[in-house]
This record gives structure tokens, C-alpha cells and sequence, in this order.
């Protein structure tokens, strides 16, 4: 090794120890400070699969836009898809000052070199699910960003803090919806039940594998990025959940659910983690399908965005003119 | 007021109900489909404001129709024979350029039809235009500056444009027929006299069509009957999927 | 005048006489037969505006078998509009027995050069749509066609045959359609007379203006491709629908009905023309979407045709090898 | 026959009834909208035998169902949830290369299936079975001539029908899943052994790719539900439209 690279390496080693240092001092990180190359691309992968998974999120809710059945809930429909749009670009917007650009961004979305949130694979089949998609994957969702807001990133806190403020206001139109539903006839409970039923347990999932076998875990806690385990918030989520259930009469459909005196939470059923795997693997309902449809707006709305440019260009040369 | 008068009040309250949703419930279908994403969350915004305008008039009709009717069972227990809104509506959203030369050729109208509405001698039909004007300010600075970005852009969104306009442009006449209803609220102050808002509509639109570099044309071919419940074949489609859970689940709480 | 070109001129003169001694004598005209230009234009105009308001009138109606309210009735719609696209096919080939190609044929219909039938510029809107459209647009359809028979281009008199069975086939289903409404409730009762009320006068104005207003009226009759007079025609239409009404208790929305003993007819009100010329000018509903609807279908197809040419190539050069 | 077999016997009528229905009503999309107009009357004449089948297949499920069901209230009056057809019938019928390619391997499927179930135990079933495999042969003559125009046609032909393959074959295990009830009917001899048409349907299948120059993917992904309801979201817009009317006015004669 030469003087050269050793003094390279010994600088190296300097900045991370100082990193670190700042890391175990609760210090924000801000796009402008050093940081290591690998807790960059850390962050990029999950900012930017944050964000796809709020807009490829607007599919499954989009799908009951046009059949809400009532105006009051299509207009909170509405609000709450527009909100997810905008959290997906606060999200890639953080993502940027990471230093990739949108294009990139959607273009791993398309390959599938970047992933979104695996619950989105399922379908929307029902009015209820709106429910259960307010109730559930966006609650499970803020279990996870309230935990976020202490993120070590800046940029990636500061935007939970915002997502969080609309994101429990979703949680909760999603539970009146449930809670509306179970309060009228018959076919309207067995609608909210159903619901319930398929999206229960890929709600689980969304918090990932235990930790034990979570690939990431380990080097994201280290950094901060990542504030607590994912066993930890999935068990959060799980104890909130099963009182607001009871609380309008749905079952969760876990006959292992029980209170443990003993651990002062809910003992619950083990995951089918063939199931959480086959999902991501590609067998979801929806894998295709959503991306599709992502590659399918972009690709239509390409001239659109050339037009857009062309005239701002025209525009920027005519005020240098 | 008399009942005779409440009937035709709600009527009118109805059709510019019918307008607003039927138009928001087009433009919400643009949502995940936008060319890109800043731009899906602003034409989501303008089909919010749009339902919130739909349902500030549909419920005003609800409460002067009486009997039980509501906001809901208005837009949700009429079939397309007895809705009222004009055909420039109901049309499928088509592409971008389509999209956005309807909603500018209705933001200009509605800009000078709201300003008038507001002085309608009816004080929740004026409530509703001042709230609404204040949207489509709004709405009218975006569409406009789209126009502008199509016209001027690339040859294709010129064509395009262009090509948008002409299919829309048979379609506007209809937003200035005064009928026997609305030229009686019209003597009493109530509602607005469509008619005398073409010649300034049509000024404004060539304003910007010129700065666009597109044509705006004469309507060689105008087609109308929203009013009587004469529409085209694309409502029914649109009001079986709008409608299916009301219809499938009746006499539900949502 | 040059000696051959007089000859040429006797010669056309004695084709002629020939050709409507023919004519008189009831003998049908085919394909390899001698026939004035002017005759084999009328008729390429007259069928091939036939076949192209069968394949138009497959819109509105297909428009319905999504939403037909029974499996019955989705079948037997779907078998019409099958029909349908049958007559288009035979009176394809009638005309083009005239010298006309399927792509010239198709190319007048998107240029506007060839017309279709009027009435499909009206829209379906409502399940007793289907029911007017069979009883009184199929109706005047079956009133022209029986009349057809009679015509004098052999390909065409035989064509209307087959289509006269199936065509009346339709109208009674039309008929059917709106009786059992009729027999239903209230709502039904007001759906099948709002269809009546819409599809009455246009079905009148199938027929086509006064014969004193109709252009090509006259030489049609003397070469028979025209049997009766479009008032003639209308006249047995009302004649017979009016009863068929009365029998179902439908009103057909014209004041002015009224059985006139003297002239054996039911006298009827004036129809107003300046709907029909501005219908036919391009201010139906549909005008614009029928012609459009026709072309999509067909660019979408071309890579089709194209793969069905270059296959039919493929196995003719395989053939001849 | 016992009521819990007359219950199972039902229940496997009327996945058939709606695999059929969702077939045919697909397939009568093409209406008016196919290629050529003698493809268009083709079509529309697959899409009437499906139609036809599910009303026998329907009608004897609500037999043996009884209480007033009928062939209408089954099609009818089910949401998406309680539909048990499987998901290869209704996903949309995509482009011309994509319903051709659904078309072949469904009859290629449905040749081995009818022809098995022409043995069933159960005289309808085999009844209906006799009626529609006579349907299927000139189907699948007609969809194998497709695929090698198609598939021997031009480069794009070619490359549209393997898109079309790959974006299908995923949904193709479904066809060959047996669930605990038609495990039950097999051995009862009423019901087909679907999985032991898998080799056969596959052997068949790729003679005819390979004719036509096309590659015929091993499904890496896979796709099910249909049977437990557990649909695409492709099958509520497709009730919506269908029984719109029915749920508007419910309770009618038509």
C-alpha cells in the first residue's frame, strides 16, 4: 500500500469514526454531510422504496375512487390518495438529496431493481377494504414512521414527522369505514369480516422478517436509520390492533391471539412466511399488474413531460435572450 | 318562497350538481395515471374541489326537494335518463391534451358563470360560488398555463391539442343554452343568464388559444340534450360503476 | 363526331334499351351482365350504405350486451348483433360483385364519402333502447328490405331474402323486449316509453325525405333498385306500428295519429326535417363517435390483417414450391 | 341424492356456469371492435356457445340449489366475493394476440376437460358437457389456426403472442388445481380430475407453439383464488357493468 492510500484510508477511517460518533449522539445527517457510501445506498433503497410503495399504494386505493358509495367517502378517498401522493414526493425528494435523480428513481421502480411495499401485490376487492387498507396497512405503516421520526437521516425524519400528522388521520377514516360497516346489516359486516381476513396477516408481513433473518437489520440499527426491531413494532401494531377490533366487533382471524399477562402484550399466531415470500417472489395477485400500470402512465404521459420541457427551455432561453 | 319556486330552484341546483360531479368523478380518474406524479396529486385536487362543489349544490337541491332526499340519493338512485348535466361533462377523459383543453374551455366559462352566480338573489347558490370561484381562480391559472405548455411545447402536444379541441368544440355551445327553467330564474335573479356569457368566453378562450399557438374553431357541429336527460352513450357506463355499491347494497349507511 | 365514336354511341344506346327492356320485364340483373355506369354507382351506393349501417348499427346495440339484464337476453342480443354483422358480410359482397374492393368500402365509411343509416347517430341509453331499436328501427329496416326483395341486382334482391328472416326475427325480440317492460313496474313502464318517445320520429325518417325532396328517388325507380316510394314505405310502417302499440299500450309521441278511414291509413303528423338534415349534417350524438369507433377498431386490427396476409403468403409460396 | 351431495354437485355446476360466463361475457367485448368484420362475427359466436353453456351449467346449480334460485339470480345477484370462476376468464381481453392466446389454451384445456366430462357420473353434467365439446372443437380449430397465423404471421405478430403468453401463462395452474370439494366429486365419479390433464394439455399445447414459432414458458409465477373468491380486481368492474341493471331495478321481469 502506498503512503498515499494509507493516508486515504486512515482519512476514512477518521470520517466514519466521526460519523459514527455523531450517529450515537442522536445527530441529524444532512445531505451536505460525509457519510459513508454504504449508508447512502442504504438510504436510497429504503427512501426510495418508501416512496414507490405511497404511489404504487394509490392503486389499490384508486380502484374504489369511481365506486365509493357516498360522496362523503369519495371525497375522503380522494384526499387520501392525493395525501399519498404527496408523501411520495416528499419521499423522493429526500431520496434526491441522496444524489439520484427521479428518473433513476422510476427507473428501478419499472426494472424492479427497486421494490415497493409488498402489501400492494394484493387486490381491492370490496368497499370494505378501503377500510381495512385505513385501518391496517396504513396503521401498520405509522407504527413504522412514528418509529422513523428519530431516523438518523434529516431529510427522511422530517418527512415522517409530516407523513405521520396525515397518515393517523387516514387510519382512522379507514377504521370509521370498518366500524360503519359492522354497524349495519348483515351483508355489510360479512363485507368488513372479509376484508379483515385478507388483509390481517399481509398487515403482519409488512413489518418484514424477524429480525433474526432480516438481511438489512443488523447495519441499519448500527446507523440509526433504523430506530427499532422489526419483531418490536410488529408486536406494537399487533397490540393496538386487537383492542380497536374488538372495540367494533371484527374477529381477527388468528385463533392464537391471546393476551400474555406474563410479556404485557398479545401472544399471536406464527406467519406464513411461505406465503410473505411467494408474495415478493412474484405470486401476488397484483405484482405485474402494478407496475404495468406504473410503466403504462409513464409511458403515456412521455409526451407530456418532453412538452413541459421543451417549453421551459424555450422559456429560459428567452429570458437570457 | 313558494313550493312551485323551491321546485325550480332545486332543479337548478340539481343540474349544477350533476355538472360538478359528474366532472370531478371524470377528472378522479386520472389518479395513478398522471403523466407524472406532482401532476396526479394537482388533478386529484381539482376532482376534490370539484365532488365538495357537487356536494354543496346536490345538498341544497336535497333540502329544497324535501321528502327525504339527500346528497346521496340524489347521485346515487338516479339512472342517466334523469341526470342533468351537459354533455361536456360525462365525455371519457381521453388523454392529456383532452383533458386539459376541457378543463380550460370550463374554467373560463365557469370563472365568468360563478362571478355571476355570486350575485344570485339565492344567498346558498351565491355562498356556493363565492367558495367555488376561489377554486377555479385557481384551477384557470393551472389549465391556462397547460395550454400554454401543449401549444407551445412540441409539435406533437400541439397536435394533440389541436386535435382535442376539435372534438370538444361541438360540445360548448350547449353551455349557453338558456331553457324555459333557467330563463324564469333568470327574470327572478336567481340564476345566471348562460347566453350572455358567450361572447366574453369565446374572447377569452382565443386570448389564449392565440398565445398557444393552436386554433380555436367555430363549432361546425354541436350536439346538446344533457339537460332533458338526453346524454351519450358514455353516463350509463359511467353511473354503473359509480353507482354499483348504493345499487348492490340498498338502504345502507356508508 | 368521328364514325366509331357514333357507332360506339348507337352501340351504348342499344345496351341500354336492352338493359331496361330487362329491367321492365322483371329479369334480375348479375354481375356479368352489361350495366349502365350510372346504375352501377346507384347501387354500389345504395349497398354498400346498406352494409355499412349494418356494421354501424352493431355499435349502439353492442353497446348493451355488457349490461343486459338477463342471460337470456344477453344471448339473444348477442346473436342479433351477430346477425348483424352477417348482413354487413353478404352486402359486402354484393357490392363487390359491383367492382368494389372491402379496403375502398371501408376507406368511404371513415372518410364520409359512404353514409350509414341516420338513425345510428342516436344513442342507446337505457335496456328499452334495445327494445325500440329492434321493434322500430329493425321494424322500418324489415318494411324497406320486404320492398327489396323485389330489386332488380340479382346479388342484392337474394341478399335481402336471407336478411329479411333473420331481420324479422329481430323485431319480434324488439317487440318482446318492450312488452315484458310494459308488463313490469312503474320504473320499467317509463323506461320502454322514454324509448319510444326518442326512437319514434327517427324511425319515421329512416324512409328518407318526401320522394318530391329525394334526390336520387326517380332514377331509382325506373331502374327498379327501388320498388316503392319512401312515403309508401313509411306509410306501412306507422300503419302497422301504431296497432302493435296500442296492443302493448304504448303511446307513440305524435298528436296528430289518427285512423282516416277515407285513405284506409292512419294520417300522421309532420315529420320535423330539420332534425333529420341536421343529424345527417353531423349534430347527432354518435355521428362523430360511430365513424371514430369503426376506424379504431380497424388500425388497431392491421397488424393482424397484416399477419394474416403475410401467413396466407407464406402458405400459398409453401403450396406452389 | 343426498342434500350435501346435491349442495357439492351445485357448487361445481356453478363454477363452471361462472368460469363460462366470464368467457363469454369477455369474450363479447370484441363486439363491434374486432379486426375485421368476419372475425368480429366469429367472435361474437364463441362468445354466444360460452353464454350458452353457462346458462346450462347456472340453470342446474340453481336446481339443485332450489329455493327460487335461478340461472339470473346466480349471475346476477353475486358480488365478486362470492363468484367462483377462475382468474384466467377475467382478466380483460387485452389485444387480439392476448385473447387468442387465452382462447387456445383454455380449448385446449376444455377439449380434454369436456371430453372427461362427458363421462361424469352425473347425467346433466355429462349432458352439457356432450353439447359444449362439439362447441369447443370448432373453437379450438379456429383458435390453433390463430395462433400459427399469428405466431407465423409477421415479426410483430409474433412478438405481440409471445408477450401475450408470458403475461398469461402464470394463470394456467389454476386450470389444473383440485380443492377439497372436486377431490370429493372425483371420487364420485361426477367430477373431472383436472390435474391429471396438466401433461397432456401441456404436450398439446406446446406441438402447436412450436408450430407456430413461439416459446411456451414454464409459469415462474403463478396467480390463484378464483375458486374461494379471491379475485383479480378486474371482476368488480366487470359485475358493475353486467348487472347494473338488475341492481338498479331490482326485483323485475326483462
Amino acid at each position: 500500500m502506498s503512503t498515499m492510500n494509507l493516508n486515504r484510508s486512515q482519512d476514512e477511517a477518521e470520517l466514519e469514526a466521526e460519523f459514527q460518533r455523531r450517529i450515537d449522539n442522536e445527530e441529524k445527517i444532512e445531505p451536505k454531510d460525509w457519510m459513508p457510501e454504504a449508508y447512502r445506498k442504504n438510504l436510497i433503497r429504503q427512501i426510495s422504496q418508501h416512496a414507490h410503495s405511497e404511489v404504487i399504494g394509490m392503486q389499490p386505493e384508486g380502484n374504489w375512487i369511481t365506486r365509493a358509495p357516498s360522496l362523503h367517502r369519495k371525497a375522503v378517498l380522494l384526499a387520501k390518495v392525493q395525501d399519498e401522493a404527496g408523501h411520495g414526493l416528499y419521499l423522493y425528494s429526500a431520496a434526491e438529496t441522496l444524489g439520484i435523480s427521479r428518473e433513476e428513481l422510476i427507473d428501478a421502480l419499472h426494472t424492479g431493481a427497486a421494490k415497493y411495499a409488498s402489501i400492494f401485490n394484493y387486490p381491492s376487492l370490496s368497499w370494505a377494504d378501503m377500510g381495512a387498507i385505513g385501518w391496517l396497512v396504513d396503521g401498520a405503516a405509522i407504527v413504522n414512521q412514528v418509529s422513523l421520526q428519530r431516523t438518523s437521516y434529516g431529510p427522511y425524519a422530517r418527512g415522517m414527522v409530516r407523513i405521520c400528522k396525515e397518515e393517523s388521520f387516514h387510519q382512522r377514516q379507514g377504521y370509521h369505514i370498518l366500524m360503519t360497516l359492522m354497524e349495519g346489516d348483515e351483508r355489510q359486516r360479512k363485507m368488513a369480516q372479509d376484508a379483515v381476513n385478507r388483509f390481517w396477516w399481509p398487515s403482519l408481513m409488512m413489518f418484514g422478517p424477524h429480525d433474526s433473518d432480516s438481511e438489512h437489520s443488523g447495519q441499519s440499527m448500527t446507523w440509526k436509520i433504523k430506530r427499532q426491531s422489526n419483531d418490536e413494532l410488529r408486536q406494537k401494531f399487533v397490540d393496538q390492533s386487537v383492542e380497536q377490533a374488538e372495540a367494533i366487533g371484527l374477529t381477527l382471524p388468528d385463533p392464537d391471539l391471546r393476551w400474555n399477562e406474563e410479556r404485557g402484550h398479545y401472544d399471536f399466531g406464527e406467519i406464513d412466511w411461505d406465503e410473505f415470500y411467494s408474495v415478493i417472489a412474484g405470486n401476488g395477485h397484483c405484482n405485474r399488474d402494478r407496475v404495468a400500470h406504473h410503466r403504462r402512465a409513464h409511458d403515456e404521459g412521455a409526451w407530456v413531460r418532453e412538452a413541459l420541457d421543451a417549453y421551459e427551455n424555450k422559456r429560459a432561453a428567452a429570458r437570457t435572450a | 318562497m313558494s313550493n312551485v319556486a323551491n321546485e325550480k330552484i332545486a332543479a337548478y341546483a340539481n343540474r349544477l350538481g350533476d355538472d360538478s360531479l359528474i366532472h370531478g368523478h371524470r377528472l378522479s380518474e386520472w389518479c395513478s395515471n398522471g403523466p407524472f406524479l406532482e401532476e396526479d396529486l394537482a388533478m386529484t385536487n381539482v376532482a376534490l374541489d370539484y365532488i365538495g362543489r357537487a356536494r354543496n349544490f346536490l345538498t341544497y337541491a336535497a333540502e329544497l326537494i324535501g321528502g327525504g332526499a339527500t346528497e346521496d340519493t340524489l347521485a346515487y338512485e338516479r339512472d342517466c335518463l334523469e341526470y342533468t348535466n351537459l354533455l361536456i361533462y360525462e365525455l371519457p377523459k381521453g388523454d392529456f391534451a383532452f383533458t386539459t383543453a376541457r378543463q380550460y374551455l370550463l374554467d373560463e366559462f365557469e370563472l365568468l358563470f360563478l362571478t355571476a352566480l355570486c350575485n344570485s338573489e339565492d344567498s346558498t347558490l351565491a355562498a356556493v360560488a363565492e367558495k367555488s370561484l376561489k377554486e377555479t381562480r385557481y384551477h384557470l391559472r393551472r389549465s391556462k398555463e397547460w395550454m400554454l405548455r401543449l401549444g407551445n411545447g412540441t409539435e406533437e402536444s400541439k397536435e394533440k391539442l389541436q386535435t382535442a379541441v376539435e372534438q370538444l368544440i361541438g360540445y360548448t355551445p350547449e353551455l349557453f343554452e338558456v331553457d324555459a327553467l333557467e330563463k324564469d330564474l333568470i327574470s327572478g335573479g336567481i340564476a345566471v343568464d348562460r347566453a350572455g356569457l358567450e361572447e366574453s368566453w369565446r374572447s377569452a378562450c382565443e386570448k389564449t388559444f392565440d398565445e398557444a399557438g393552436v386554433n380555436m374553431p367555430q363549432a361546425v357541429w354541436r350536439v346538446k340534450g344533457g339537460r332533458t336527460g338526453f346524454h351519450t352513450e358514455h353516463l350509463g357506463h359511467l353511473l354503473a360503476d359509480m353507482q354499483f355499491v348504493q345499487r348492490a347494497y340498498p338502504g345502507c349507511q356508508w
